[in-house]
C-alpha cells in the first residue's frame, strides 16, 4: 500500500515537472526567437500567464462531445506517455507504472492525442481545421517513417524493445547511442522537426493561412488544457530522446536526493540542447508545402534510417 | 512634340466610318462622341477593326443640369500605344443602355457598379443586385441629388464636433475660446 | 443422429424455410435466418467438444467430420458474427426485395463456412467451400444487373482459386492415397522438398478469398456491392476461411520443417511476407483516396488481411500468435464498421463521404460503434486492434530476418490513420447537411449488434486472454508446443512486455480526471452551439450552405505519393485478360471451315508423331 | 485562516495580472490602419513585450481590434466576430475613423462612432495612430483590465437591447443568429 501511494505521488510529481519544464521551454524559445528577430521579447514565464488567462475565460464554446473532449484525449495520451517513460535511470523519486517503457507502444500511444485532437477538430465543423488535420496526418506519414527506422535500428541492435533497458546499456558501456549509431539519431533527429511542428513544417497551423488549422474553434479552458497536454507532449518527445540517444540521465547507483536533482539538472540540460535544433531550424527557414515536407521526410532521413537500420543488423 | 498626326489619322479612322464627331486631347489621347444606339456598333468596330482590344475602364458622370448621364468607355489598342475615349448622353430619367458584356466580358463588373451607384439599367445584365453595398434603399448614392451629408447625419451618430469639414482643432478652438497651442500650430493648415 | 448432421441439417433447413416464407409472411425470412443460426450456434457452443470426430463414407470414400482446436477459433468468427449479422440484417433488409433469395443464400453461406470448419477431409472441404462461394456469389449479384461484372469478377477468381485447390488435393490423394488433412499434413505433403506444386497451389486457392496481392482485384467492388449485412460476415469472416487454410498450410511447413528445405521454407516466408506487405501498403493508399465510405472500408479489410497474412509468414509462435488474433479483431471491427456503414446508408440513403455529414448528433450509438472499431482497427491503443499490432510489429523485430518488412508495414499502419480519419470524419463529423436532417439513429436491432462488438473489443483490449486462450490451443494443433499468454500481459522473447490492465487504468483515470475538470470548470459559461457557429471570418454560413471539406481530402498525401499510384494491379490483369483473348482470337484461326485444311492438320499430326515416336514411346 | 473575501481578491487579483498581461489580439483589419499592426508587433516596437499576441480566430482571441473605418456592410461582420469571441473581452478602437467617422464623417455607407454598437474600452486617435501610441493604447487598457474596469462583455450583454436597435438601423436586413447564453 504504501508502495503504490509513493506510485501515485511519484506520478503526480512527474506530471508537474513535465508540465513546468514544457512550458518554461516554450517560454524560453518564445523569449530566444524574439531576441533572434531583434525584438525584446515576452518574459519566459509568458506561456503561464497565457494558460492562467485562458482557463479564467469566463465563457466557453463547446461545439458537441468529441469537440468538447478532444482536449481530454490529448491529456491522457501525454500522461499516459509520461507514465511509461523513464524519466530518471532507476530512480526512486520518479518511478512509471511500467518501468520497461515498451518502444512500440509509446509509439502508438503518441498517436492517440492526435487522433482525438483530430476527431474532437472534425465536429467543430470548421473547414479549417479539417484541412489543417488533413495535412497534420499526412505530415505524420512523412516524418514517423525515418521515426521509426530509427527505433528499429535501436531495437535490433541491442536485442531489446525497452527503453530503460537501451538506458541500461548506455549506463553500462559508457558510450552514448549516439555514438553507437550515429546515422539513426540522425534519421531520428530530422523526424523530431517535423514533430515539433516549428517552421517550415508548421503549415498544419498556419496562423494566417488556415486561422491556426485544428485549434481554430477552440478557445478558454479548451485551449489552455490543449496548452497543458502540448507542454507535457514536447517534455516527453526530448526526454524519450534523450533516453534513446544521449545516455538519458540520472545514475541508478546514487539514488539519494542530491544524486536526483544533479540527474534532473543533467536531463534540463540535455533536453534543452536538443530543443534547440528544431527551433534552431525553424528561424532560418521558410514553410514547407505539405507535399513537400512529406517528401522531405522520405528523402535523406529515411535514407539515413535505411543506413542506421543496416548498420544494426551487420 | 509632334503634330499629332498618328492620332488625328486614327481619330479619322473611326469618326469617318459612323459621322460622328471627335477630337484629340493631347498625345495619346483621342476621344469621339456618339449616340446611345452606336455606342456598340463603335466599340465592336474599333474592336475588331482598329485593335482596341482592351477595355480599359467605364464610368459615369452625373450631368445634373443638363439632366443627362454621361457615358465614358475607356479601350486601348496596345499597337498604336492609345487611349479612345468613346462618350455618349443619356437621359437621366430612368436611365437604360445597352450591355455590352458580350464584346468584353470585364464590362460586367463595371455595369453592375453603374447599376448600383447610378442606378443605370443595363438589360440582360447578369449577377446580383447587389454589388458593393448591401441592402440598399435609398435613391443611388452616386446621384448627385443624393444628399450624403445629409443621409449620414440621419443615419449615423454623428459625434459633436464633426458635422463639417473644418478642422477638429479650429471647432474646438472655436468652441472653447482659446488659442489654437503652438504644437498644433505646426501641423495646421494655414500654415 | 450425429450432432454435426445436426447443425448442418438446422442451418440447411432454415435457409429453406427462410426461402420459402417469405411467400407467405413477408419480412419473416430475416427472423427465421436470424433464429436458425442462432440455434446452430447455440448447439455449436454447448452440445459440442473439441476433439470430437465423425466418421462416414459415401461413395466409397471415407470423409469425417470433426473439430479441432483450430477450427473452432474460426468457428467463433463465424457463428458469433454470423448471430450478430443476422440480427442486424433483419431491420437493414426490410423493404428489400427478393428477400427469400437473400437469406437462402445467407444462410446458406454461413452453412459452408461451418462445414469447412467442420471438415476433416479434402473432399468435404472442397464441397462446402464450393457452396460458400457459389452463394456468395449470388448474394454479390444480389443488387441486379449494374453488380453482374463485380460477380462475374469474383467468380472468376474464385474458379481459379478452386482449379488450383482442385488440382492440389487431387495431386495429394495421388501421392499420399489419403483425403485426410490431418495425414496429409503428417505425412508432410505440404513439405516444399518433393512436391513444390502442392501447397503454392493451395496457398493460390486460399489467396483468393484472403484477398491477397496479385488476386485481390475482386475485393474491393465485391465488399463495397453487396448489401452491407452481408459485407460484414464477407469480409469478417469469409475471408478468414482462407486464413484458416493458409495457416494449416504454412504451419505445418515450419512445425514439420526438415533442415533441407530450410531454403524453400525461408523463401516463402520472405515471398508471402512481402506480398502480405505489399497488399497492406497498396490497400491502405488506396483506401485514403475513396470518396465512398464501403468502398474505402472494403480496401482496408484487404489492408488489414495483408497483416495478416504477414504475421502468418513469419511462422514464429508471437507472429502466428498476432496473425489469428488480429483475424478475431478484424473480424469484430470490420463487421463492426461495415455494419455501420450499412446503418449510415439505411438511414441517410448513402455513404458517399462528400453527401453526407455531421451524423454524429443525429447516430450517436452508431457513431460511438465506429469510433471504437477506428480505434481498434488504427491500432491505437488500448483497445484489441493494439494488442494484435503490438505482437505482430513484436515477432517482426524479435524473430524476424526482414526488419524492412517492419517499415513497410508500419508505413502502411501509419497511412491507416488518415483512411481511419476519413471514415468517421466523412460520415459523422464536420457540418451538417440539410439534406440529412431528418435522419434518425438507427433501429434497436441494427443499434444491438453494433454495440456488442464495439463492447468486445473493449473487452479483447482489457483482458486479450480471453482470446489468447482458444488461440493458444489452436496452435497447439498446429505444432506448437508450450504456447504461453497471460490475462492481460503482452510478452515478447526477449522478455519485454506491455501490461494493459496498466495501460487502462492510466487511460480511464486520467479520461475521468479531465473529464471531470474540463466539463464542470465554468459549467455555466459553457454554450452548446451547432455546426454552422464557426468563425469563418465574421461570415454567417447560408442554411444550404456546408462548408464542409470533403473533396479531394488527401490530396497533398496524394501528390507526394504520386509514384505509388501509378501502377494498378486492375490494369495488369485486363492486360492479361487482353492477351488471353488474343490468344483465344488466334487459336480460333484454327479452324477455317474447310475441310482440306483439316485434312492438312491431320497428316501433319502424324508426321509428328512418326518423327517423336522412338521418345515419345520409348518404354 | 483568510475569509472568502480575501481570498476571492487575491484570485481576482491573478486572474486580472494574467489577463492583463496576456491578450490575444484579434487584429480586425479594416481601413487603412492594419499596415500599422506589423509595425506595432515586429522587431522596433515589439509588443509581444507586454505579451500581445495576434490571435487567429475569435474564438482564441481577447480583444479585438477595429483597425480604421467600418464600412456598413463590414460592420455586421464585427458585430458576428465580436459575438464569437469569449468573455472577458475588449474593444479598442483604433484611429479617428472609429471615434467620429474621420475624414468619412459624411460618407453614406462608413459609421462614425463604434461605441453606438460594440462597446468600446479603448479609443486610440490619430489618423493613422502610430504604433507608440497603439502601445499606449494597450497600456490604457491593460490598467483597466488591472483595475477590473473593462466590463466589455458584461456592457453588452446588459444593454443588448440597445446595441440591436442601433445595429439593426444600419443592417436592415437582419439574418443573425441570436447572442445567447
Amino acid at each position: 500500500m504504501e508502495d503504490l501511494g509513493l506510485k501515485i505521488f511519484g506520478a503526480i510529481l512527474t506530471t508537474i515537472m513535465a508540465f513546468a519544464v514544457g512550458m518554461t521551454y516554450g517560454g524560453i524559445v518564445r523569449k530566444l526567437t524574439a531576441r533572434v528577430q531583434n525584438r525584446f521579447g515576452p518574459p519566459f514565464y509568458q506561456n503561464f500567464l497565457d494558460l492562467v488567462k485562458l482557463q479564467s475565460k469566463k465563457t466557453n464554446i463547446a461545439h458537441g462531445f468529441m469537440g468538447h473532449t478532444a482536449p481530454v484525449w490529448i491529456i491522457i495520451a501525454s500522461i499516459t506517455v509520461l507514465m511509461f517513460i523513464p524519466i530518471l535511470n532507476g530512480n526512486l523519486w520518479f518511478p512509471n507504472l511500467n518501468f520497461h517503457g515498451d518502444l512500440i507502444f509509446i509509439l502508438y500511444m503518441m498517436v492517440f492525442g492526435s487522433l482525438g485532437m483530430a476527431l474532437g477538430a472534425g465536429q467543430t465543423g470548421n473547414p479549417n481545421s479539417a484541412i489543417g488535420v488533413t495535412r497534420g496526418l499526412s505530415m505524420m506519414v512523412g516524418y514517423e517513417i525515418p521515426f521509426v527506422l530509427a527505433l528499429v535500428a535501436l531495437m535490433v541492435q541491442y536485442h531489446t524493445t525497452s527503453i530503460q533497458d537501451l538506458m541500461q546499456i548506455q549506463h553500462e558501456s559508457g558510450t552514448w547511442l549516439i555514438f553507437s549509431n550515429p546515422f539513426a539519431f540522425l534519421a531520428a533527429l530530422f523526424a523530431s522537426l517535423g514533430m515539433f511542428r516549428y517552421s517550415p513544417f508548421d503549415i498544419v497551423g498556419a496562423p494566417a493561412e488556415l486561422a491556426s488549422g485544428p485549434m481554430s474553434e477552440f478557445g478558454g479552458k479548451y485551449l489552455g488544457t490543449m496548452m497543458t497536454g502540448g507542454s507535457i507532449f514536447s517534455f516527453i518527445k526530448l526526454t524519450l530522446y534523450v533516453d534513446l540517444f544521449l545516455g538519458g540521465a540520472g545514475n541508478p547507483d546514487h539514488i539519494g536526493i542530491w544524486a536526483t536533482l544533479a540527474g534532473i539538472g543533467v536531463l534540463l540540460i540535455k533536453t534543452f540542447t536538443l530543443y534547440m535544433v528544431p527551433v534552431f531550424y525553424g528561424w532560418v527557414s521558410p514553410r514547407y508545402r505539405t507535399e513537400q515536407a512529406i517528401r522531405y521526410f522520405w528523402g535523406w532521413p529515411t535514407a539515413l534510417g535505411i543506413i542506421g537500420l543496416i548498420w544494426a543488423v551487420y | 512634340m509632334t503634330d499629332l498626326i498618328k492620332e488625328q489619322k486614327l481619330l479619322e479612322n473611326v469618326t469617318n466610318p459612323f459621322k460622328i464627331k471627335g477630337r484629340v486631347i493631347r498625345n495619346r489621347r483621342v476621344e469621339v462622341f456618339c449616340d446611345k444606339e452606336t455606342v456598340s456598333s463603335v466599340l465592336l468596330y474599333a474592336k475588331t477593326q482598329l485593335g482596341y482590344i482592351h477595355l480599359a475602364h467605364m464610368t459615369c458622370i452625373d450631368w445634373i443640369d443638363e439632366n443627362k448621364f454621361e457615358l465614358v468607355y475607356t479601350i486601348w489598342s496596345p499597337v498604336e500605344k492609345v487611349h479612345l475615349f468613346v462618350k455618349t448622353k443619356i437621359d437621366r430619367e430612368n436611365p437604360e443602355m445597352e450591355n455590352i458584356d458580350r464584346i468584353w466580358d470585364q464590362a460586367n463588373t463595371y455595369e453592375r457598379e453603374m447599376r448600383e451607384m447610378f442606378g443605370i439599367e443595363f438589360p440582360g445584365l447578369k449577377g446580383e443586385r447587389d454589388f458593393a453595398l448591401e441592402d440598399w434603399e435609398e435613391i443611388p448614392p452616386m446621384r448627385k441629388d443624393f444628399d450624403t451629408h445629409n443621409y449620414a447625419q440621419q443615419t449615423y451618430f454623428n459625434r459633436p464636433g464633426r458635422e463639417d469639414a473644418k478642422d477638429v482643432r479650429e471647432t474646438l478652438v472655436e468652441r472653447s475660446g482659446t488659442e489654437v497651442p503652438d504644437f498644433a500650430k505646426k501641423y495646421s493648415r494655414e500654415r | 443422429m450425429n450432432l454435426f448432421f445436426i447443425i448442418l441439417l438446422i442451418l440447411f433447413s432454415s435457409a429453406i424455410l427462410a426461402f420459402i416464407s417469405n411467400r407467405i409472411v413477408r419480412g419473416s425470412s430475416g427472423i427465421i435466418a436470424f433464429i436458425g443460426i442462432t440455434a446452430a450456434s447455440i448447439l455449436f457452443f454447448t452440445q459440442l467438444s473439441i476433439g470430437s470426430t465423425y466418421s462416414f463414407s459415401l461413395g466409397g470414400i471415407q470423409m469425417q467430420f470433426g473439430l479441432n482446436s483450430f477450427t473452432y477459433l474460426f468457428a467463433i468468427i463465424v457463428l458469433g458474427l454470423g448471430v450478430m449479422a443476422s440480427l442486424y440484417s433483419i431491420q437493414y433488409m426490410k423493404g428489400k426485395e427478393r428477400l427469400g433469395y437473400f437469406y437462402f443464400n445467407f444462410v446458406l453461406t454461413i452453412l459452408g463456412m461451418v462445414g469447412i470448419i467442420f471438415s476433416q477431409d479434402f473432399i468435404t472441404f472442397f464441397i462446402f467451400w464450393e457452396i460458400m462461394t457459389w452463394s456468395s456469389y449470388l448474394i454479390v449479384i444480389y443488387n441486379g444487373y449494374s453488380v453482374s461484372k463485380v460477380g462475374i469478377k469474383y467468380m472468376i477468381f474464385s474458379a481459379l482459386g478452386a482449379y488450383a485447390m482442385l488440382t492440389a488435393i487431387v495431386s495429394i490423394k495421388g501421392i499420399y492415397g489419403s483425403f485426410m488433412i490431418k495425414d496429409a499434413m503428417a505425412a508432410g505433403a505440404f513439405n516444399f522438398t518433393d512436391h513444390l506444386y502442392i501447397p503454392i497451389l493451395l496457398l493460390i486457392g486460399f489467396a483468393v478469398k484472403a484477398a491477397l496481392m496479385p488476386l485481390h482485384v475482386w475485393a474491393p467492388k465485391a465488399y463495397s456491392m453487396s448489401p452491407m449485412s452481408f459485407t460484414a460476415v464477407f469480409s469478417g469472416a469469409m475471408s478468414k476461411m482462407g486464413i484458416l487454410g493458409m495457416g494449416l498450410v504454412l504451419a505445418s511447413i515450419y512445425s514439420h520443417a526438415s533442415p533441407e528445405d530450410s531454403v524453400n521454407s525461408l523463401i516463402l516466408k520472405q515471398v508471402l511476407g512481402w506480398l502480405g506487405g505489399i497488399t497492406a501498403v497498396m490497400a491502405t493508399i488506396y483506401a485514403l483516396i475513396q470518396t465512398d465510405a464501403k468502398k474505402l472500408l472494403a480496401y482496408s479489410s484487404i489492408a488489414q488481411l495483408g497483416y495478416i497474412v504477414v504475421g502468418l509468414s513469419t511462422g514464429t509462435q508471437l507472429g502466428v500468435m498476432a496473425a489469428l488474433f488480429l483475424a478475431v479483431v478484424h473480424a469484430i471491427f470490420k463487421g463492426t464498421l461495415f455494419m455501420a456503414a450499412g446503418a449510415v446508408e439505411k438511414q441517410a440513403g448513402t455513404t458517399d463521404m462528400t453527401k453526407v455529414s455531421g451524423l454524429i448528433r443525429k447516430m450517436p450509438f452508431t457513431f460511438f460503434a465506429s469510433l471504437i472499431s477506428i480505434i481498434a482497427l488504427a491500432g491505437v491503443p488500448p483497445l484489441g486492434g493494439f494488442v494484435g499490432k503490438w505482437m505482430l510489429y513484436e515477432s517482426l523485430i524479435t524473430e524476424s530476418d526482414s526488419y524492412f518488412l517492419v517499415i513497410v508495414i508500419f508505413f502502411s499502419s501509419t497511412a491507416a490513420f488518415l483512411y481511419s480519419y476519413r471514415f468517421l470524419f466523412g460520415l459523422f463529423l464536420g457540418q451538417e447537411e440539410k439534406e440529412t436532417e431528418h435522419v434518425k439513429e438507427a433501429p434497436l436491432t441494427m443499434v444491438i449488434p453494433m454495440t456488442i462488438l464495439a463492447l468486445l473489443l473493449i473487452v479483447t483490449g482489457l483482458y486479450p486472454g480471453i482470446l489468447f486462450e482458444p488461440i493458444a490451443h489452436g496452435m497447439e494443433y498446429l505444432g506448437y508446443s508450450n504456447v504461453n499468454w497471460d490475462m492481460s500481459v503482452l510478452n515478447n522473447i526477449w522478455g519485454e512486455q506491455t501490461n494493459m490492465s496498466y495501460i487502462f487504468t492510466s487511460i480511464g483515470v486520467v479520461f475521468v480526471v479531465v473529464i471531470l475538470f474540463i466539463s464542470l470548470k465554468g459549467y455555466k459559461g459553457t454554450r452548446n452551439v451547432g455546426t454552422k457557429e464557426i468563425s469563418t471570418s465574421g461570415e454567417i454560413p447560408l442554411e444550404h450552405e456546408n462548408l464542409t471539406y470533403q473533396l479531394d481530402y488527401y490530396k497533398p498525401f496524394e501528390r507526394a505519393a504520386a509514384p505509388l499510384y501509378k501502377r494498378s494491379m486492375n490494369k495488369i490483369w485486363n492486360d492479361i485478360g487482353n492477351a488471353l483473348e488474343a490468344v483465344f482470337n488466334f487459336t480460333r484461326r484454327i479452324y477455317t471451315g474447310n475441310g482440306q485444311t483439316y485434312a492438312l492438320f491431320v497428316i501433319i499430326f502424324l508426321v509428328i508423331l512418326l518423327i517423336f515416336k522412338d521418345s515419345l514411346f520409348a518404354n | 485562516m483568510i475569509n472568502d473575501k480575501d481570498s476571492q481578491k487575491i484570485v481576482d487579483y491573478i486572474q486580472n495580472f494574467s489577463r492583463k498581461h496576456s491578450l490575444f489580439v484579434m487584429a480586425y483589419g479594416t481601413g487603412c490602419g492594419a499596415i500599422e499592426i506589423p509595425a506595432t508587433m515586429t522587431s522596433r516596437y515589439d509588443a509581444e513585450r507586454f505579451g500581445i499576441r495576434g490571435a487567429a480566430t475569435p474564438r482564441q482571441a481577447d480583444v479585438l481590434l477595429i483597425t480604421g473605418y467600418l464600412a456598413t456592410k463590414t460592420l455586421k461582420r464585427v458585430i458576428r466576430v465580436y459575438e464569437q469571441m469569449q468573455e472577458p473581452k475588449y474593444v479598442i478602437g483604433f484611429g479617428s475613423c472609429t471615434i467620429n467617422g474621420g475624414m468619412y464623417y459624411d460618407s453614406y455607407n462608413t459609421i462614425n462612432a463604434l461605441e453606438q454598437y460594440i462597446p468600446v474600452d479603448v479609443y486610440i486617435n490619430g489618423c493613422m495612430p502610430r504604433p507608440e501610441s497603439v502601445i499606449s493604447g494597450f497600456i490604457k487598457l491593460q490598467e483597466l483590465i488591472q483595475q477590473g474596469k473593462a466590463d466589455n462583455g458584461k456592457r453588452y450583454r446588459e444593454n443588448l437591447e440597445w446595441y440591436r436597435t442601433n445595429q439593426k438601423k444600419i443592417i436592415k436586413n437582419w439574418k443573425m443568429p441570436d447572442y445567447n447564453w
